[in-house]
């Protein structure tokens, strides 16, 4: 079974929603809940199975698909996707498990569990077509979550979040069309394995205009600016459910692909292209940041601000040394709990007056002080503080790309504060000052449901904030053999120096050891 | 010793944890109580550790790794050497005394047991700061007073000017925290490492280049959690806090810990003479800044502030010029007179129903005679008055500035040294003496706690005897740091130099007693002095808040509307949604081609085929001319 | 003047483009359908005298088919215009235009 | 004078014609019965339809087993010629009407079926399809054309409303006139070729060299505009949209799949082998072609406001795309046009029959055409399967994988980046993403948005087992079309390959 247990953590939540079409209305939230952890057991069992020490792909499976194009049916985890897989199923088990919603719940928890296979397939896939299968359909159950029980603008909201993907999906699709044909040129098969894509060696000029395809698909979906409109209005109309997913995994899709596609398929690339990304990485963290400040409403603060710290992400990730791209990698963590955390926690509030906005509140610290706590530490999660979970991945993001510019990771830098700017001030105006809304005053704290799912999430905020390890370390391990990776295959002078070897290294495993 | 330093460190955690647990329960005072026991105890453990650490040992140990990856490994490490110890029992001594006061202070406040929990982990990121033995240990310590003192800052939450006064001080740490990031980073990438011992002995290999700008950005932390200029304005809003949070925080430790950074740094900062005359020149000029402000400003919390700030530029001037043993001196012992000061000026308050402006008060010597004593006691020892703590580490910083031949400096503390004795009782008489212009309020002034007051009576003691302890604290931190004794070595101008400086100070004293001892009224803006433009420019603090805010917040505001309204809105989505709408119009516009009449739906077949054949044919012309 | 290939196929083009004309220009169905057959006949005599000028069958074999071939479009052709004008009694194209866009 | 023939019977080889004559068979047999005993019922028909059809494909498997083992077998006076892509389009063409004609079992009554004409003229047409893709003579191509066009036209007749009197009128009338141009073309080849066999015709030009390049391109000229009405490319396409809301949506999807399917089969034949001697006068032509079509039509398509008003504009889009592959021209091209079409149908099956399933008697008040979205509207809610389902036809045809069209999409950009066609490629791919915006708003009328009174009575009015059945069948050969993929191209591959394509 543990040899198939990838396949297990894809296909049992899709297995079991169709199932749940038999269960009825009032027990489908024991099911639902029932389902996702036994799927999230399952993925801790992953992790207990999972050889920190091996950086290499572990649990790999493959079983043809088409053949005859290439296309297998390939999986396989590594210390990158691990977590993320691990977080997924986390996030729906806690999402289904807080889950408020009233209206057609059933609906809800079956397509959130085709969204959880979808959501596994793609952070386990190791077939590029296999992936962008995942990739895709995960559009689907979430257009369905934002457009059935989202709010007044739901519709437009999801047509637009899924037509803006689909069409940067596409672009990237050619990509990987082209990526599989250049495979074809060098050994006369088709292969869409990206273990086997690790293998070649592009000319520069090819790698520059896969990355470009590669890089639309991908930023869109992050969202990088300028593509990152349609995210306000994808987290202001999705229910607080449809947020929590869409900021904790959906997004780390994007820089996920990043770390597994652009940075080793394209070294001379990445290199090629560090300083531009890095440049709209730097727009992304303060241009968001100022407009998270701008903002009215708090969950519209809690959505740009994702923008905000997806920005370090991509700034660690282009970094190209260890440091910066773990960093990344375990800020993809940090950043699914904390935001998660803060999207559930603005649908608590928006169950109870049904309004996000700021100066609807004010002094809710008084009337509910636990709410009030709990949002604070998320806060000062999101802020960056030291010894919560998100401090460890941005200082290792900065810090990784201090290596490769001064100036960009100071100018990147003033992260910490706009991002405290724009935090403490929504905190302020909802949570601070006099209760001047009679509605407030009669409003009631956190109750059970809503804890059951924030309690857990605030402890692996302060628990990986204080001992990241369990994680990091896996993460570095394999890390350290992508950019290994990238250095072998750097043909570049500057790319060669950029991307540092670690060979000398003891310990570190040489590209044909680890894939 | 282990178990000791864990103790001294986790002690504080526990009460705060302790404490959080009741946070939402109505006051208890066995709250406040444990939480005091705890901090007592860690006091105990720090004790027995600088016992130890006499004895010329030192204490180092790693807890467990925090980050590793790649080349970067970060412990949980922590060092109790004779550096650290001094300021754990700083930071210990006066938050033990701060915590068994405020169970006094905070008596009839709602949010008692919440202080609690905030003021022990206060103590616990401050004794992380100092025990750690790495930078990135500083920097949780660092972040984690920063957080502290927001939630303290903020404290009553329900007071716009309190929560607004905590964001500003998060905010403005947090710009500097980034330059204390940067010099991190810097000095990852140089050295490989960002462990104390390691970085302090590699540092010499470097660029001095590099050097320099690690100092600068290190330096630049410590500006913004000391509070120095420009990054000064926080602390005086800082008063919004209760005030033992003053006393404990905005006095004796936190903005204390870029003193302690630049002193912990020594061996960098060693190497970068410029750099530390660049801070000494900045301290020099803080000092006089901030003696300044304070000389009219009618908040007597506001006033003990920009003391502080004032004696911070001091203890810079000192780091700056390479005696940081002697900033360390200072800071300790402006420690336990300033927290003295400020639980002063708390009974005070609590006397006078939060009344802060000292031209209400008056004549209260009489009702509150232990205070008075206090107060006097430690403004005497801030002013420098032999034999008080204050003259053997004020003076000093002002020979230090003689004998390392920085004139201009010299003569800037010493005029700073007047203006602080003016200003310091200017407060005091104005607080005790003269007519009890209260009653004109309806205010009834009462005695603060028995226990309060003996709470506070070991600062008393210290603020006045810790000048004793002069030789053996230097011989103490002379295993780690520069050991240059500075002694002006001509005789006769050593004593003229006491001698004058003393004579100055007390005339300053005597003048703002006959100035105001004797005040009966209660100004309101009318006389000529409060008309003057120098009154005017110190009475709106050189109008750089404002500035502030009419350069940055506001601008920052305006522009953060327009990104979202303008930018994001109306340039970015509206582009998108552009193209969308765009390609939807040619749809719109296009869609009568098909107008279901047969007559033109033949017409396009027959216009299709004959424009192919016009193709057809412009292309033979075409193929016959290029081929021919 | 001896009449050669060239004059059947201008013929036959003239007769095509006549055919094409009143395609575009007729109102009336039964006008339009004279105009296909005229298209239709066109090629006929052009095929009929290629068949001729180079010695194939096949074109005629194909003119024949066309003409085959037009007699059905013919009978389908009334068949519609019969039911069509039985519908809405008349045979103008313009009046047929209830689906559009 | 001219030679008489003498001709061996066995060169005839007569059974290059059986599939054909297995249809028309068929067709006769249906009208014998009726003469023989009027008043069946209609499943009868659909039966026997079924039966021949069944025997049709029997004959064509057999052929393809002969072919892979001999090559392309040719009959007939070497008019019929059954090569891989012959046997393989007759294939799809026989499937696909097989897929088709059981919808004729719907629960209400409908006109055209009580007829039993209607079944035989539909054998009649396959018939024709099958003659027009066995063959490269272009009388044999004309006579199968004209005999399945007037079939069809009378079908879509048959349906009996007023506007399917006018899609038929409409489209005859379209029809003449690119036989027209189809007769004029062919006239063109045969007057500078001699030739009515393309094979030879080719041969001939290239010999030539091809100094008459200008008649040639003008013939070319005639044959794009006549194909290009069968395939509906723009700015032939007029007749589409008009000809699928008139006819029922049964028919209506049958058009989307098997006369295309034949029409591209001789466009193959056709145009390819000027595309590959280089003629770049045709590449841009139908460059240009192409992506017009697929742009123009998904515009139109998006505003619609009638669902089978836009399936119509989608499949000239998913036409234009498919066009791609003869201009590409290349094995892989051509594999994935027919991977496409087989996998097009099957969804575009599904999606017909729904609408098929939605058909209601008369318009309501306000109602404007037969199947507005507003038809639709919170379907999840009175019809969560049929919602479903339909979901799935929309996610497929807009190329979400791992649904059925998404293989072949993938398939054909992906011949397009080998072939070099890399800004054709992105066009296609983006072209991809204006369609899923009028597939999605079907889905956002049938997910999100709440019923509308008076519209829900109709989701499932016309339901019967079967068409159920039928779009369980789509269904599963939507979802998991994956599967079939690896297995199709093979054999696909071989075929084109072995007919030198």
């Amino acid at each position: 079974m543990i040899d198939h247990i990838l396949t297990l953590l894809i296909f049992f939540p899709a297995l079991a929603a169709m199932l749940g079409f038999v269960v009825t209305k009032d027990s489908i939230r024991a099911y639902g809940i029932a389902v996702a952890g036994i799927e999230f057991l399952l993925s801790l069992w992953l992790w207990y199975a999972y050889d920190p020490m091996v950086s290499g792909m572990q649990f790999m499976e493959a079983a043809p698909l088409i053949p005859a194009f290439g296309i297998n049916y390939l999986l396989g985890v590594d210390g990158i996707s691990l977590f993320i897989i691990i977080l997924s199923t986390f996030f729906t088990l806690i999402g289904i498990a807080s889950l408020t919603e009233k209206r057609r719940i059933k609906d809800l928890i079956i397509t959130l569990l085709f969204l959880e296979m979808t959501m596994v397939g793609v952070f386990a896939a190791l077939d590029a077509i296999v992936f962008y299968v995942f990739w895709e359909f995960s559009l689907v159950p979430m257009l369905y979550i934002i457009g059935a029980w989202g709010g007044p603008l739901r519709i437009y909201a999801s047509v637009k979040f899924f037509l803006y993907t689909f069409t940067g999906s596409l672009v990237m699709l050619v990509g990987m069309l082209f990526m599989a044909y250049f495979y074809y040129q060098a050994t006369g098969q088709w292969s869409f394995a990206i273990l086997e894509w690790y293998r070649l060696i592009l000319p520069e000029n090819f790698q520059l205009w896969l990355f470009v395809a590669f890089f639309l698909g991908f930023a869109i979906k992050v969202p990088m600016f300028p593509f990152h409109t349609w995210l306000p209005y994808a987290h202001g109309q999705a229910p607080t459910i449809g947020s929590v997913i869409l900021a904790a995994i959906l997004l780390k899709m994007g820089t996920y692909a990043f770390v597994r596609f652009s940075l080793p398929l394209f070294p001379d690339a990445s290199v090629f292209f560090m300083i531009p990304i890095a440049v709209i990485a730097i727009i992304m963290i303060i241009y968001t940041a100022m407009v998270a400040y701008a903002q009215e409403d708090i969950k519209q603060v809690v959505a740009y601000s994702s923008i905000s710290h997806m920005g370090v992400i991509i700034l660690g990730t282009f970094a190209l040394n260890v440091e910066g791209v773990s960093g990344s990698v375990f800020l993809m963590l940090a950043h699914g709990v904390v935001s998660g955390a803060l999207f559930l926690l603005v649908g608590v509030i928006y169950d109870r007056r049904h309004t996000k906005l700021m100066s609807e509140f004010g002094g809710l610290a008084s009337v509910m002080p636990r709410y009030a706590t709990i949002f604070g530490i998320m806060m000062m999660a999101s802020v960056g503080l030291p010894l919560t979970i998100n401090f460890v991945g941005e200082f290792l993001s900065l810090l990784g790309f201090y290596k490769q510019s001064h100036m960009l990771t100071l100018t990147a830098g003033t992260a910490i504060i706009v991002g405290a700017i724009y935090m403490l001030s929504a905190y302020k105006k909802a949570f601070f000052g006099n209760v001047t809304n009679e509605e407030n005053k009669k409003l009631k704290d956190i109750n059970k449901t809503e804890l059951v799912g924030l309690i857990p999430l605030t402890i692996v905020a302060i628990w990986l904030g204080v001992y990241p390890k369990p994680i990091l370390e896996p993460i570095n391990n394999s890390v350290e053999s992508v950019i290994q990776l990238m250095h072998d295959k750097a043909q570049s002078a500057e790319a060669k120096v950029r991307i540092p070897d670690l060979s000398g290294k003891n310990g570190t495993n040489t590209m044909q050891e680890a894939y | 010793m282990e178990l000791y330093l864990y103790i001294a460190l986790f002690a504080p955690l526990v009460g705060s944890l302790y404490s959080s647990l009741f946070a939402r329960s109505p006051k208890s005072q066995q709250v406040g109580i444990i939480a005091s026991g705890l901090l007592f105890t860690s006091f105990v453990s720090s004790t027995i550790l600088l016992t130890y650490v006499m004895g010329g040992h030192t204490v180092h140990t790693e807890m467990m790794t925090w980050i590793a990856t790649g080349d970067l490994y970060i412990p949980f490490g922590f060092v109790v050497d004779q550096v650290s110890v001094v300021m754990m029992m700083v930071v210990t001594i006066v938050s033990t005394v701060v915590h068994v006061y405020s169970i006094g202070y905070m008596d009839h406040d709602k949010g008692f047991n919440r202080f609690f929990a905030w003021l022990s982990a206060f103590v616990f990121s401050m004794m992380v700061l100092v025990m750690s033995d790495n930078f990135a240990g500083l920097f949780i310590g660092w972040e984690g007073v920063g957080l502290c003192s927001w939630g303290l800052i903020g404290f009553w939450y329900h007071k716009e000017s309190a929560t607004w006064a905590a964001n500003e001080a998060f905010i403005m740490n947090r710009i500097a925290d980034l330059g204390m990031l940067i010099g991190i980073f810097l000095v990852y990438w140089n050295v490989g490492s960002l462990q104390y011992d390691v970085v302090f002995s590699e540092i010499g290999n470097l660029q001095p280049v590099i050097i320099t700008w690690i100092g600068i950005f290190l330096f630049i932390g410590a500006m913004g959690k000391s509070a120095q200029f420009p990054l000064h304005t926080w602390l005086a809003d800082a008063m919004e806090g209760p005030t033992p949070v003053s006393a404990l925080i905005h006095a004796a430790t936190m903005v204390t810990a870029g003193v302690y950074l630049v002193v912990r740094a020594n061996p960098i900062y060693d190497l970068i003479p410029n750099v530390g005359i660049f801070i000494a020149s900045l301290g020099a000029f803080v000092a006089l800044f901030a003696a300044s402000m304070a000389l009219v400003n009618r908040d007597m919390k506001r006033i003990i502030a920009y003391s502080t700030l004032s004696q911070l530029g001091y203890m810079f001037v000192a780091a700056g010029l390479g005696a940081y043993w002697v900033a360390l001196f200072h800071l300790m012992a402006h420690a336990f007179f300033k927290a003295l000061l400020f639980l002063g000026a708390g009974n005070v308050m609590h006397a006078m129903h939060d009344e802060l402006d000292p031209f209400k008060m008056g004549g209260l010597r009489k009702v509150m005679k232990g205070t008075f004593v206090m107060m006097t006691l430690a403004s005497v020892a801030l002013a420098g008055i032999y034999p008080f703590a204050g003259f053997f580490s004020k003076d000093l910083i002002l020979e230090v500035g003689f004998v390392e031949h920085h004139y201009v400096i010299y003569t800037v503390l010493l005029l700073t040294a007047g203006l602080t004795a003016f200003y310091s009782f200017r407060l005091v008489a104005l607080i005790f003496h003269g007519e009890e212009r209260y009653k004109l309020f309806g205010i009834h002034p009462h005695e603060a706690y028995k226990f309060m007051l003996v709470a506070m009576s070991p600062l008393l003691v210290l603020a006045i005897i810790a000048g004793s302890f002069k030789m053996t604290y230097f011989q103490l931190v002379m295993n780690l740091l520069p050991a240059t004794q500075y002694h002006v070595h001509d005789h006769t101008t050593f004593w003229i130099m006491t001698i004058g400086t003393q004579l100055f100070v007390i005339a300053a004293i005597l003048f703002a007693y006959k100035k105001y001892s004797n005040w009966s009224s209660v100004p309101d803006g009318s006389s000529a002095m409060e008309k003057s433009f120098f009154y005017k420019l110190l009475w709106n603090q050189y109008y750089i808040p404002k500035m502030y805010e009419e350069i940055f917040a506001k601008p920052y505001a305006e522009l953060s509307r327009i990104a979202w309204k303008q930018i994001d809105l109306k340039i970015v989505d509206a582009t998108v949604d552009a193209i969308a709408n765009g390609i939807y119009k040619t749809g719109e516009n296009t869609r009568d081609i098909q107008n279901g009449n047969l007559s033109t739906m033949l017409r396009w077949m027959v216009v299709g085929l004959v424009v192919l054949s016009i193709l057809a044919v412009a292309f033979t012309v075409g193929y016959n001319v290029v081929g021919a | 003047m001896a009449i050669t290939l060239t004059h059947y196929l201008v013929l036959a083009s003239v007769l095509f483009v006549i055919g094409l004309i009143g395609v575009m220009r007729r109102k009336n169905l039964l006008m339009l359908f004279f105009a296909t057959e005229i298209l239709l006949n066109a090629t006929n005599i052009a095929f009929a005298a290629i068949s001729h000028y180079i010695g194939d069958l096949s074109g005629q074999m194909f003119a024949f088919f066309i003409i085959a071939i037009a007699a059905s479009e013919v009978a389908i052709g009334l068949g519609l215009l019969i039911v069509w004008y039985k519908r809405t009694g008349k045979i103008d194209l313009d009046q047929m235009n209830s689906m559009r866009g | 004078m001219l030679e008489p023939i003498h001709v061996a019977l066995g060169s005839l080889n007569i059974a290059t014609l059986a599939p054909m004559l297995i249809a028309v068979v068929g067709a006769l047999s249906i009208l014998i019965i009726d003469l023989a005993k009027g008043g069946l019922h209609k499943s009868l028909y659909v039966m026997i339809a079924l039966l021949f059809l069944l025997l049709d494909l029997g004959a064509l498997v057999d052929f393809g087993g002969l072919f892979l083992k001999n090559g392309t077998i040719l009959g007939f006076f070497d008019v019929m010629l059954m090569d891989g892509i012959a046997i393989m389009s007759q294939i799809i063409i026989v499937a696909g009407s097989m897929l088709f004609i059981p919808l004729a079992l719907t629960s209400k009554r409908f006109h055209e079926y009580d007829y039993p004409e209607y079944f035989a003229l539909f054998l009649f047409m396959i018939a024709g399809f099958q003659f027009m893709v066995a063959t490269d003579n272009l009388i044999m191509i004309f006579i199968g054309l004209e005999t399945a066009s007037l079939a069809l036209y009378t079908l879509i007749a048959l349906h009996n409303r007023s506007k399917s009197f006018e899609a038929a009128v409409k489209y005859f009338t379209m029809g003449a006139l690119a036989a027209g141009f189809y007769a004029f073309g062919s006239m063109i080849l045969y007057a500078i070729s001699g030739s009515v066999e393309m094979n030879q015709i080719a041969t001939i030009l290239a010999e030539d060299h091809y100094s008459n390049i200008g008649y040639v391109l003008l013939s070319m000229a005639f044959m794009i505009a006549a194909f290009g009405f069968k395939l509906s490319m723009v700015p032939f396409h007029t007749w589409t949209p008009d000809v699928y809301e008139g006819s029922s949506a049964a028919l209506a999807g049958y058009m989307s799949i098997v006369p295309k399917i034949a029409a591209f089969v001789v466009a193959m034949r056709l145009f390819e082998f000027l595309v590959h001697s280089g003629v770049a006068w045709l590449q841009v032509i139908l460059y240009i072609g192409v992506v017009v079509t697929m742009t123009a039509s998904n515009i139109w398509a998006l505003v619609q406001s009638d669902v089978k008003r836009m399936l119509a504009y989608s499949s000239i889009s998913h036409a234009g795309f498919v066009m791609a592959a003869v201009l590409i021209g290349t094995t892989q091209s051509n594999t994935g046009l027919f991977l496409y079409w087989a996998l097009f149908s099957f969804t575009n099956l599904g999606a017909f029959t729904m609408i098929w399933v939605n058909r209601q008697k008369n318009l309501l008040p306000g109602q404007s055409s037969d199947h507005p979205y507003e038809k639709f509207s919170g379907m999840v809610k009175t019809m969560p399967m049929g919602a479903v389902m339909m979901g799935l036809f929309m996610l497929s045809l807009a190329g979400i994988p791992p649904f059925g069209l998404f293989w072949g999409k993938m398939y054909m950009i992906g011949s397009a980046v080998t072939s070099g066609y890399t800004v054709l490629a992105l066009i296609m791919a983006l072209n991809s993403a204006i369609a899923g915006y009028y597939y999605l708003k079907l889905i956002v009328f049938m997910f999100m948005k709440e019923p509308m009174v008076g519209y829900n009575q109709f989701y499932f009015m016309n339901a019967s087992l079967s068409l159920k059945t039928i779009i369980g069948i789509a269904a599963v050969g939507t979802i998991f079309a994956v599967f079939a993929v690896n297995p199709l191209l093979k054999v696909i591959t071989l075929f084109v390959y072995n007919s030198g394509y």
